[in-house]
């Protein structure tokens, strides 16, 4: 119970209180899948130092100022995508980059968008979704105002039509636009939609769950809105927002690739895991070495990172008990 | 030759060398005379399918610019004079007109006369009060789409907006310019002499338009036909299905032929799935060809690799369409500095990571080779893969060294792809460029725009016929604005070199001049001229017939045919 | 329940007047300007202009917006670029420069693609997310558990492009297993109809199912462990049944949500879906419309959209409602 | 009929504590037509022994061991498997049974088997009627399925009408069969759950507290028709009960549990008569009856034979320069009914042509009257869904009335401002009919506890530990209960800790809707104990909603009966039980006797 919640546990806990981490790491899959995510993790934070020891870096041209690497039409001339001794993970076609280096730059990229994004639109949809829920009335309507405006509004063809003017407006002429703005816009445009499903299924939840005699005892004790919203009602939707959660990852990692495919996500030469799928998927029939990196990378992260949700999930539930 | 003809196998890049592979010379009135030289081995019958990505913009003939639309337009359209394509060769002959036209009083004054038997898809004679009428609707409202030579060239204005203040289209009444003496003459007086008649008089614009069949806006949706087709069904956006045209005789056209019963359009598939489609030969893909879209680069691997599907590439030359790196002369005043980069630009590179050879080859020159009487020139040779050594000794010889360049491209994968290769290229020769994306959509607008920051752009231009009348005068012009000349070069003396020449009514003789003209501009470098871009596009297994139109520069579909 | 959906509607005609104000403004506010698109790259600013005054594009922002409500609720007659006028019936919603066209009638040429599509997609949806979701409940832990979930997972991971880009590949050009994707009307042929679609159906379906099993899922384990399910239980029903009827039943409201969210977004939203199968319905509609600037067609596609999600949030709600005895509706 | 050999039944460790071992060793057996009554304290294991015979318990948690059979003869050879730990669902393993026709065991047996048994041939009621029913089905609904399930021939029509007559059978009209769980009184879903367990007509009945919530006059309707059951069908009646009185008039025999061992088990009368063990004679002493001295200290079994006399209220109503603590006016609380299509001969007689769709709302209470003075406890009494415990969430304030008034301490208490409402939380607790309801089953115990000391008590995080440790062992558990979740509990053991949560704000007035009715008699002793204890010292006033008469009796002051949503008496104790008003609350009073 200890580890996910977002107030600080108000009484003394046991001393040997095994707790949800515990419980987590005797279920092995889920302590594999915590071990994944870690290392992914880690090779995020490491990128530099790993590159820097393997030798290359993710933004130099090898390809095309080294001769023999690519073809006249940009794909790499070695089998299985160029890989060799020098470049352990091949090239990228076209622009001739290191694969090994762009993989570990672009997990800074994906994974730090994504997580934003995700940690946002939970923090938001939970809020917005239970808050609503239980008070109803006026502010559940205002909700569902709101929520449908956003929702029945493409947000696709809101971003083509939004994001030249963002970067006409916010960035001066003379400079390239800088890393951390494509990112903010990025996550915000995320948030601004990305709340609203989780909202919506949380506010179906919460009305239920409002009509419950606990939740009344509650209330019948003075219990503030904030107690009653935080304390009694955001434990029995818990499963369900990790679901949420942990699905927001994978979905903002391929929005955000889908995005860079329009012209509107990350731009070159920011490292990026979306934009090398959609490169790959590119030259998938002359060079599928270069879709499948990027790709076993993100289905690796993405399948640890839910099982670790189901795994939490587990560990959480008073009422499945072990294994 | 560009546009080999029915094989279409050629390897894109050999075919199109050094010198221009075009006649479109002036054909005769004997070469005027229908009918089409037929295509060899060719059989009548079947039902072709178009497949096209996108819906053509515009119909009315009035209304198209583009060189897939004139392209599509022969099925059923007609001009007064039109591109005879044998082996892949073009020439200029009659179409509706038994010849070319004929010059008089130094330019100013055109005569056609109609040939006997062009009729329109009811079965009455086109007249020369059609022509007119045709031509009279480019002054209109809602035909600022299309070109604007007719209203300027026959009011001498120099802008489209000053020659309709004279003659606002038919709904003003008649139009003196146009003579008619009888149902077969048209002439035309023009204030100035005009050179390029004849090739006006090709484009989709003069094309007839009788009055009472003139259903206004709807027109764009089902224009009247001439040609050997007519529209019989058309769901815009979705699908359009074209029969043989009962009103149309194959001896009075010397250009079109009539082989298929049907052609279908079919709109709105992305391209990738049009020429999986083709490739695979199902479902009708192989009888289908495209219109406009060209062979996706997810299949270039394949095109190159498995010889079923290379028979099926047909390769030719775009049009008269050049790519290149403009440079904004006004923020880029210094021509050691554009000199520089001409030197130092990584075209082979950059081409690259666009496909490489197979999407065009290297340009020195700022016409195409598609011109008449184009002759290659090279006036400061640069290494394919830039040559950062000799743009640093450029750039010593500068006054001011150019501190950092901006590069606006359009925000799509391949334009941030080819950014980094420039970035990287020319940050070899000590040039910084800040690459900055723009929506594709706003691009031509941001650049164009007066105010417009970038010292750096990319952009494809092309002349309105092949004669370089309207390369230079256009856009090298220091007194046009930034929408034609985009790259603000400003030079007196090419002005009025440019003046003089435009007086010049013969055509051969103006090219000429033109041409000596594109030198002294060139030697300026004020743009960076990047290829002459090859089209590559697809056509099912039954299809024969298939070449790129050398002037359109997209498969002509009046030439194509069903093996069986 | 009946002033429910009474309220329910006014709450979507708001709803709507709303997303259509935003999407005028938003889009006609664009940097990009739709008169130098129909005009062409050739057109000077003089030429540009008269083309902006054809298309009333000179007017101010809000005489064109009450314009085109009005035209929404009566009809109007529009100005063509050539100055003649063109009278466009009762649910107008402009007309397309682009395509000479009513954008309603343009708008219902291509819906019958995307209805198609949506309808199959969430049928697959139903089966892959839902049904994987509930047999992983039931083997909580298990290996059936863990592969079916992982199995649902690789849907998540996989983009809709590329995917679907794959599977046309592997499954109809190399191989030929499946028929062409396309469309053609049911009435016509109904076997060609559902024969073109499978592949869509297939990719869309399965992309999408990922979360709805991972919510399903826990959602029931959540459940399961109610004393009413044990009840049942204990009435002699099998576990199957009792998790079917009753576990289900109590673990559906926020599937039940984010199903309507789902088919609304999919209905508005298959562009990229229809982009990949080269399917010609309103998603892929409104993407050429936004590349072409033709805003009449893009409001437009976005007011069908939205009447969509809308309504499909609104049916969503009632559901719940209805599953759900003790929710009461406000 | 039935014979339990040796069964043992662990709980696995709740977050790595040590396992729980709710059954150990118990042994007996059950003839057909036989009723045997399981008494015990709560918590001492009964309602695990029932839930265990239909092997209803989460087998992932749950480890059973011995042997249960069931069958319709007597057993031959009967030794029992071996104990062994065996996982309940899943084992393939049928021990013996093919052996013995008819006779089934039930431990590890498949699950096939055991869902013939469930509901046909074995039916249990279970003790939590609201959280036992489906919130999303109708009630007739859930009846009728519980037919169909064991007469696959039947039709659905067939099977409703059966729901149907039961349901008439166990009091609840006819006209209710469509309405969903939530729209019944506590004694009504009980009534539900008897009903559909006797769908069936089942040869063995587990009945778990069948009757808690069920005044006097309808108990005894229930159990005249458990008898008749038995009967015509020689149905076999395991009888969970605390309820002594309850137990001497059904059962043929008792078994006495405590720490889910076996206590002594003998015929009801000479158990009741001459209770054997120190344990159950206590816990016969400790039963309460109609003669007892009010307020005077009650027996329970740590304590059999108490000396002290609380101090009562004496004469009830006000004294001098007091105000009324709660007034309450012409309260009324309508729920809209289920709309339907009225009938023609309705719209006939309302001269309407029309079919219209018409609600005819339910008038839960209807212009009650109610005074309660501080540290006065009012008894509330009446027959089940006469709208006790409507009444009691008004005051509670968790249920807007449809008209009428309520003035706590001078204030109207219907709207409150910030100031009251914040008083009235802290000051009114409510002690709910339902505690498992009433428990956040995500919230451990001392988390549910510390919530009314945060927000109403100014101590820090570690002394809200200890109090709520001092709480849970002043209503008879222990400190070790508190990182517990609800549902770990026994159903005794959640109506104390919902007592506990009521208890820990030092409120004035608690309203408290059948606080002890789950509890035995011992236990439900400790509590009344601590209760007039409490009223003592801190002068707290009671609403105190509940059918035992008994218990109303010694430990009210005043008591106020209700029938049909109206209060039809309201007066001071000793005289209602001398001479009632009404022929109403005389009939209650005569069916306590
Ligand atoms: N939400 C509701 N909707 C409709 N009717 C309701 C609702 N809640 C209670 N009722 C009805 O109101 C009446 C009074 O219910 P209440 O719960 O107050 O009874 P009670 O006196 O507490 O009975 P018991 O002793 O059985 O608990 C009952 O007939 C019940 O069915
Ligand atoms: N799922 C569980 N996990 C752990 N302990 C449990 C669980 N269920 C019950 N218990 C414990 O087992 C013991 C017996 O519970 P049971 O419900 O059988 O009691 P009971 O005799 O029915 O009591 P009551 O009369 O109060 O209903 C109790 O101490 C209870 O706390
Ligand atoms: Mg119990
Ligand atoms: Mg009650």
């Amino acid at each position: 119970m200890a580890v996910v919640d977002t107030v600080p546990a108000p009484v003394r806990r046991r001393p040997a209180a095994p707790g949800p981490l515990r419980r987590l790491l005797h279920d092995r899959v889920g302590a594999a899948a915590l071990a994944v995510v870690l290392l992914f993790l880690l090779l995020a934070l490491a990128a530099p130092l790993v590159a820097a020891l393997y030798g290359k870096n993710p933004v130099e041209h090898y390809g095309q100022n080294l001769p023999g690497l690519l073809s006249d039409g940009g794909l790499p001339m070695a089998p299985n995508g160029g890989i060799s001794g020098e470049f352990w993970f091949g090239l990228e076609p076209g622009l001739g980059r290191d694969v090994l280096t762009q993989l570990l730059y672009g997990i800074r990229t994906s994974l730090l968008i994504a997580f934003a994004a995700a940690v946002v639109t939970t923090a938001l949809g939970v809020l917005a979704g239970v808050a609503v829920g239980y008070l109803g009335g006026l502010a559940d309507r205002a909700f569902g105002f709101l929520a449908n405006v956003l929702l029945a509004f493409p947000t696709l063809l809101l971003l083509l039509a939004l994001s030249p003017v963002v970067q006409s407006r916010l960035v001066d002429p003379g400079a390239a636009e800088p890393e951390w703005m494509q990112f903010l816009v990025l996550v915000l445009v995320f948030s601004a939609f990305g709340w609203i499903p989780l909202a919506l299924s949380l506010r179906a939840t919460v009305r239920s769950l409002r009509e419950r005699d606990f939740v009344q005892s509650a209330r019948a004790q003075g219990a503030s809105r904030f107690h009653i919203v935080v304390h009694e009602l955001l434990p029995n939707v818990r499963s369900q927002l990790l679901v949420h959660a942990t699905m927001a990852v994978p979905t903002f990692v391929a929005s955000e690739a889908a995005l860079s495919f329009l012209g509107v996500g990350v731009t070159e030469p920011v490292p990026d895991w979306g934009r090398m799928i959609a490169r790959g998927s590119e030259v998938f029939q002359a060079d599928p070495t270069y879709m499948v990196f990027p790709g076993v990378a993100l289905l690796v992260f993405v399948l640890a990172f839910n099982l670790l949700g189901d795994a939490v999930r587990d560990a959480l539930d008073p009422r499945t008990g072990g294994r | 030759s560009a546009g080999a003809g029915s094989t279409g196998s050629a390897p894109a890049g050999a075919s199109a060398k050094e010198t221009s592979p075009l006649t479109a010379a002036l054909g005769t009135e004997k070469e005027s005379a229908g009918p089409a030289p037929a295509v060899p081995g060719a059989r009548p019958g079947g039902t072709v399918n178009v497949y096209n990505s996108v819906e053509f913009r515009h119909l009315d003939p009035q209304k198209v610019y583009a060189g897939a639309a004139y392209n599509a337009s022969l099925l059923w359209g007609r001009q007064l004079t039109q591109y005879q394509v044998v082996d892949g060769k073009a020439k200029l002959v009659g179409d509706l007109a038994t010849d070319t036209g004929t010059p008089a009083d130094g330019g100013r004054t055109w005569t056609y006369r109609l040939k006997d038997g062009v009729a329109w898809e009811d079965g009455k004679p086109i007249t020369s009060q059609d022509v007119k009428y045709g031509i009279e609707r480019t002054f209109g409202k809602g035909y600022e789409v299309g070109p604007p030579y007719w209203p300027q060239w026959l009011t001498g204005e120099a802008s489209y907006e000053a020659a309709r203040a004279k003659y606002a289209g038919p709904q003003a009444g008649d139009l003196a310019a146009i003579e008619t003496p009888d149902e077969r003459t048209v002439v035309f007086h023009f204030p100035q002499p005009q050179a390029d008649v004849p090739y006006m008089a090709a484009q989709s614009s003069s094309s007839p338009v009788r009055r009472d069949k003139d259903t206004g806006t709807d027109y764009d949706r089902l224009p009247f036909a001439t040609g050997p087709y007519r529209i019989v069904e058309h769901v815009q956006n979705t699908r359009m299905v074209l029969e043989r045209n009962p009103g149309w005789k194959a001896d009075t056209d010397p250009i079109r032929n009539q082989y298929p019963d049907r052609f279908v359009f079919t709109y709105g598939k992305e391209t990738l799935n049009i020429n999986q489609e083709i490739l695979a030969g199902r479902d009708g893909g192989a009888d289908a060809t495209t219109a406009s879209d060209t062979l996706s680069p997810e299949l270039y691997q394949t095109a190159d690799t498995d010889p079923k599907a290379r028979e099926l590439v047909v390769t030719g030359r775009q049009g008269a369409f050049v790519t290149q790196l403009v440079v904004n002369n006004e923020r880029v005043p210094d021509v050691q500095v554009r000199k520089a980069l001409h030197l130092a630009y990584p075209r082979q590179q950059a081409r690259q990571v666009q496909g490489g050879s197979r999407t065009g080859e290297l340009a020195t020159t700022l016409s195409s080779p598609a011109l008449i009487d184009w002759q290659k020139y090279d006036l400061y040779p640069a290494r394919p893969e830039g040559d950062p050594e000799a743009a640093k000794a450029e750039l010593a010889k500068a006054k001011q060294a150019p501190g950092s360049l901006t590069y606006g491209y359009k925000n799509t994968p391949n334009g941030q792809r080819v950014a980094q290769v420039l970035v990287d290229g020319f940050a070899k020769a000590g040039i910084t460029v800040v690459p900055k994306p723009i929506d594709p959509k706003a691009y031509l607008d941001e650049v164009h725009r007066a105010d417009s920051p970038y010292e750096l752009f990319e952009e494809t231009s092309s002349v309105d016929w092949p004669t370089p009348s309207t390369l230079i005068p256009f856009s090298f012009d220091g007194r046009a604005d930034g929408d034609l000349n985009s790259a603000r070069y400003r030079n007196p003396a090419v002005d009025r070199e440019i003046d003089r020449i435009n007086q010049i009514g013969e055509p051969r003789a103006k090219a000429k001049e033109l041409y000596a003209l594109e030198q002294t501009v060139m030697k300026d470098v004020p743009v960076l001229p990047f290829a002459y871009p090859t089209v590559n596009q697809l056509r099912g297994a039954n299809v024969g017939g298939a070449f790129v139109h050398p002037i359109y520069g997209t498969v002509g579909l009046s030439w194509l045919y069903l093996k069986s | 329940m009946l002033s429910f959906a009474l309220r329910r509607a006014l709450q979507a005609l708001a709803v709507l007047a709303a997303v259509s104000a935003a999407a005028f403004a938003l889009f006609y506010a664009a940097p990009a300007d739709p008169a130098r698109a129909a005009c062409g790259p050739r057109c000077d600013s003089g030429q540009v202009a008269a083309v902006r005054q054809s298309m009333g594009l000179d007017q101010p922002l809000l005489a064109q917006y009450a314009d085109y409500l009005g035209g929404i609720l009566a009809g109007r007659d529009i100005g063509d670029v050539d100055g003649s006028v063109i009278h466009c019936d009762a649910p107008c919603l402009g007309y397309s420069y682009r395509l000479h066209q009513p954008v309603t009638e343009a708008l219902t040429d291509h819906l019958p693609v995307t209805l198609s599509l949506t309808a199959g997609a969430l049928a697959v949806l139903l089966v892959l997310g839902p049904g994987t979701g509930f047999l992983a409940a039931l083997r909580h832990g298990r290996r059936t558990d863990r592969l079916l979930s992982g199995f649902t997972l690789v849907g998540a991971s996989v983009q809709i492009y590329f995917l679907g880009y794959v599977a046309q590949w592997a499954l109809v050009y190399s191989t030929g297993l499946l028929p062409l994707p396309g469309y053609t009307p049911p009435a016509e042929d109904p076997a060609a109809w559902a024969g073109g679609m499978l592949l869509p159906w297939l990719v869309l379906g399965f992309v999408n199912s990922a979360v709805f099993a991972r919510l399903s899922r826990s959602q029931l384990l959540e459940t399961m462990n109610e004393e009413y399910v044990r009840t049942a239980r204990g009435k002699g029903l099998g576990r199957l049944r009792a998790h079917l009827k009753y576990t289900a039943r109590g673990a559906a409201g926020p599937l039940v949500q984010l199903l309507g969210l789902e088919a609304g977004a999919l209905l508005g939203g298959a562009v990229i879906t229809e982009t990949v199968f080269g399917l010609n319905g309103v998603g892929r509609f409104a993407a050429e419309a936004v590349e072409g600037q033709d805003l009449p067609a893009v409001v437009g596609a976005v007011l069908l959209a939205a009447c969509f999600v809308v309504l499909f949030v609104a049916l969503a709600d009632l559901a719940v409602a209805w599953l759900d005895p003790r929710v009461r509706l406000s | 009929m039935l014979s339990v050999r040796d069964l043992t039944v662990t709980f696995a460790a709740p977050r790595g504590g040590e396992p729980v071992t709710a059954v150990s060793g118990l042994s007996f057996d059950l003839a057909p037509g036989e009723v045997l009554g399981l008494v015990g304290e709560s918590g001492s294991g009964k309602s695990t022994v029932g839930l265990a015979v239909l092997g209803l318990q989460d087998p992932r948690t749950t480890t059973v061991t011995g042997s249960i059979r069931l069958g319709g003869r007597e057993l031959v050879g009967g030794a029992a498997e071996p104990a062994g730990a065996q996982e309940l669902v899943g084992t393939q393993e049928l021990v013996g049974a093919q052996a013995l026709v008819g006779t089934q065991e039930l431990v590890g047996a498949q699950e096939s088997v055991l869902r013939r048994v469930r509901g046909g041939r074995a039916a249990l009621v279970f003790q939590d009627a609201l959280t036992s029913l489906s919130p999303f089905h109708g009630v007739g609904a859930q009846l009728a399925e519980m037919y169909r399930l064991h007469h696959p021939g039947a039709g659905r029509a067939e099977a409703r009408r059966r729901a149907v007559a039961m349901l008439e059978r166990v009091g609840i009209p006819a006209a209710r069969a469509g309405d969903h769980p939530h729209r019944f009184s506590g004694g009504m879903r009980q009534r539900v759950m008897i009903a559909m367990a006797l769908m069936n007509d089942p040869q063995l009945l587990i009945a778990d507290e069948p009757t808690t919530a069920l005044d006097a006059r309808v108990q005894r309707q229930v159990l005249d028709l458990l008898r008749e059951l038995q009967r015509e069908h020689g149905t076999a009646v395991l009888l969970v009960s605390h309820d002594l009185g309850v137990v001497a008039g059904t059962t043929d025999r008792t078994l006495v549990l405590r720490g889910g061992r076996e206590v002594e088990s003998a015929p009801t009368g000479d158990l009741l008569a001459a209770p054997r063990e120190p344990y159950t004679r206590a816990l016969v002493g400790a039963a309460l009856g109609l003669d007892s001295v009010p307020g005077s200290e009650l027996p329970t079994v740590d304590d059999p034979s108490p000396t002290r006399t609380f101090r009562t209220r004496g004469d009830a109503g006000l004294r001098p320069s007091e105000r009324w603590l709660v007034e309450v006016d012409d309260l009324a609380v309508h729920f809209p009914g289920r709309r339907r299509l009225a009938s023609p001969r309705d719209l006939r007689a309302e001269g309407l042509r029309l079919p219209t769709l018409r609600a005819e709302s339910v008038r839960a209470v209807d212009g009650v009257s109610l005074r309660i003075a501080p540290g006065e406890t009012v008894g509330l009494v009446g027959e089940s869904g006469s709208g006790k415990s409507t009444t009691a969430r008004v005051l509670a304030g968790l249920q807007h009335p449809s008209g009428g008034r309520v003035r706590y301490d001078g204030q109207d208490a219907t709207r409150p401002d910030r100031e009251l409402r914040r008083r009235l939380s802290r000051e009114v607790q409510l002690v709910f009919q339902d505690p498992y309801a009433s428990l956040n089953p995500r919230r451990t115990i001392a988390r549910t506890l510390d919530t009314p000391l945060r927000l109403h008590t100014p101590l820090g995080a570690a002394q809200r530990r200890e109090r709520a440790a001092e709480l849970l062992e002043q209503v008879g558990l222990s400190a070790d209960h508190l990182d517990r979740y609800p549902h770990e509990f026994s159903g005794g053991q959640r109506q104390r800790i919902g007592i506990a949560r009521a208890l820990a704000p030092q409120p004035r007035l608690i309203i408290a809707d059948e606080p002890v009715s789950a509890l035995d008699v011992s236990v439900q002793a400790q509590v009344l104990n601590l209760l007039m204890e409490l009223r003592e010292r801190l002068d707290v006033a009671f609403l105190f909603v509940s059918h035992d008469l008994a218990v109303v009796r010694h430990f009210c002051d005043r008591v106020a009966v209700m029938h049909r949503g109206r209060l039809v008496e309201s007066t001071d104790r000793d005289r209602l039980f001398a001479a009632p008003h009404t022929d109403y609350t005389r009939e209650l009073l005569a069916a306590a006797h």
